[in-house]
């Protein structure tokens, strides 16, 4: 399956992209993150928290397919 | 459970006094109102090791954000007597000095006004992904991070 | 002890949003400033007992009433890290949906600003020498009385 | 000796003047009280405090001479 994945403020600085599309077989968060964590040098070591369809979700939520983004520290106001 | 009106909470760039001057005004033929309370953020010149912010470069998350401040919004109502409620938050860059956020509460009392702001102002702070890149006048930037 | 800054705190008749909005403005050049709160006071056209509030008329014991004005303002210096602070009353006729008071508070940090924001506003209204005729649309009238 | 007793707002609407010299030969707020009371009816059912020299005094304050204000009830804001 394809998952749009997103990164804001610093993640999409590491990043170097504000979105992406990744196929991925897993059916947890965690196995996303293990993906990115091996794509992406340095992430794992990143504050972020996560979001899949607009709500925050823990690392063993089950990924339902849509929209994943990872969220960096919230710094509004 | 999402409300369809979940309104366009940001402006780009930094809110004028003009426009928070202009939305005072308009609340002058509500009458029922006996109280205004309003919260404004402004951006520091902070000295961090040496170094003075510029400017926060904000972006957000903008369908979750707006759905964070429609949510915020909707509980404050339940929880208050409110009789009306504005939000705004900038996207892009705010210069040091100038406004990024602007929370207007009102009521027939006062008593509910400052409790309902300040309900208000720490949600956004804890519960709406927007993101802030500080920007040091040596174009050299850190992350900022509510606390 | 009488500090002999003693400000005038009184404006004749209502306070503009125009007034408002520059106050606000002239504080963009002060880059510590993280945080305002505002709280305007507004008269409320109330209905009692079928009659309508069209007016306060406001009078004060103006020299004892600056003195507390000066003493609340210390005391909030005294117990708040506020960058600055300014209060503004109105004096004589203040329509319904009009302003006829203006607190405005400034910090480096929100947190203060709340706290700071409900002290002053709440010393105010206990403890200042202010006195308001509420005229009615038919010229009759009651005499205000803060709760 | 002369005091200067000044009225406000309802308190006012009463005496029909701001502000008198008042010819006095008590000691204390309660003396000044009697005297007003015999002066204005309707004064004694009215809510109002004492301040002498711009500071709330009980009836039992020593008069020192100066202003003496009668403050109707606070209505700022």
């Amino acid at each position: 399956m394809y998952i749009t994945v997103k990164y804001f403020g610093q993640i999409a600085e590491l990043t170097q992209k504000e979105e992406e599309a990744l196929e991925f077989s897993g059916h947890q968060i965690s196995g996303l993150l293990e993906l990115l964590y091996d794509k992406y040098n340095g992430l794992e070591s990143k504050d972020f928290q996560i979001a899949q369809n607009q709500e925050l979700v823990s690392n063993n939520t089950k990924i339902t397919g849509a929209e994943i983004a990872l969220l960096p520290p919230f710094a509004g106001g | 459970m999402k409300d369809k009106k979940v309104k366009n909470v940001f402006k780009e760039g930094a809110i004028s006094s003009e426009f928070i001057g202009h939305s005072i005004y308009k609340h002058q033929t509500k009458t029922s109102i006996g109280a205004h309370n309003i919260f404004l953020g402004q951006v520091r010149a902070d000295n961090i090791d040496g170094k003075v912010v510029s400017a926060i470069e904000y972006t957000a998350y903008e369908d979750m954000a707006n759905q964070k401040f429609h949510d915020i919004r909707e509980a404050a109502f339940e929880k208050y007597d409110l009789t009306c409620m504005h939000i705004y938050h900038s996207l892009g860059t705010v210069k040091a000095g100038e406004i990024c956020l602007f929370v207007f509460v009102s009521s027939p009392r006062r008593k509910v006004v400052f409790e309902a702001l300040e309900f208000i102002v720490e949600a956004i702070k804890a519960d709406v992904p927007v993101f802030g890149k500080e920007v040091f006048e040596d174009a050299t930037h850190q992350w900022k991070k509510n606390t």
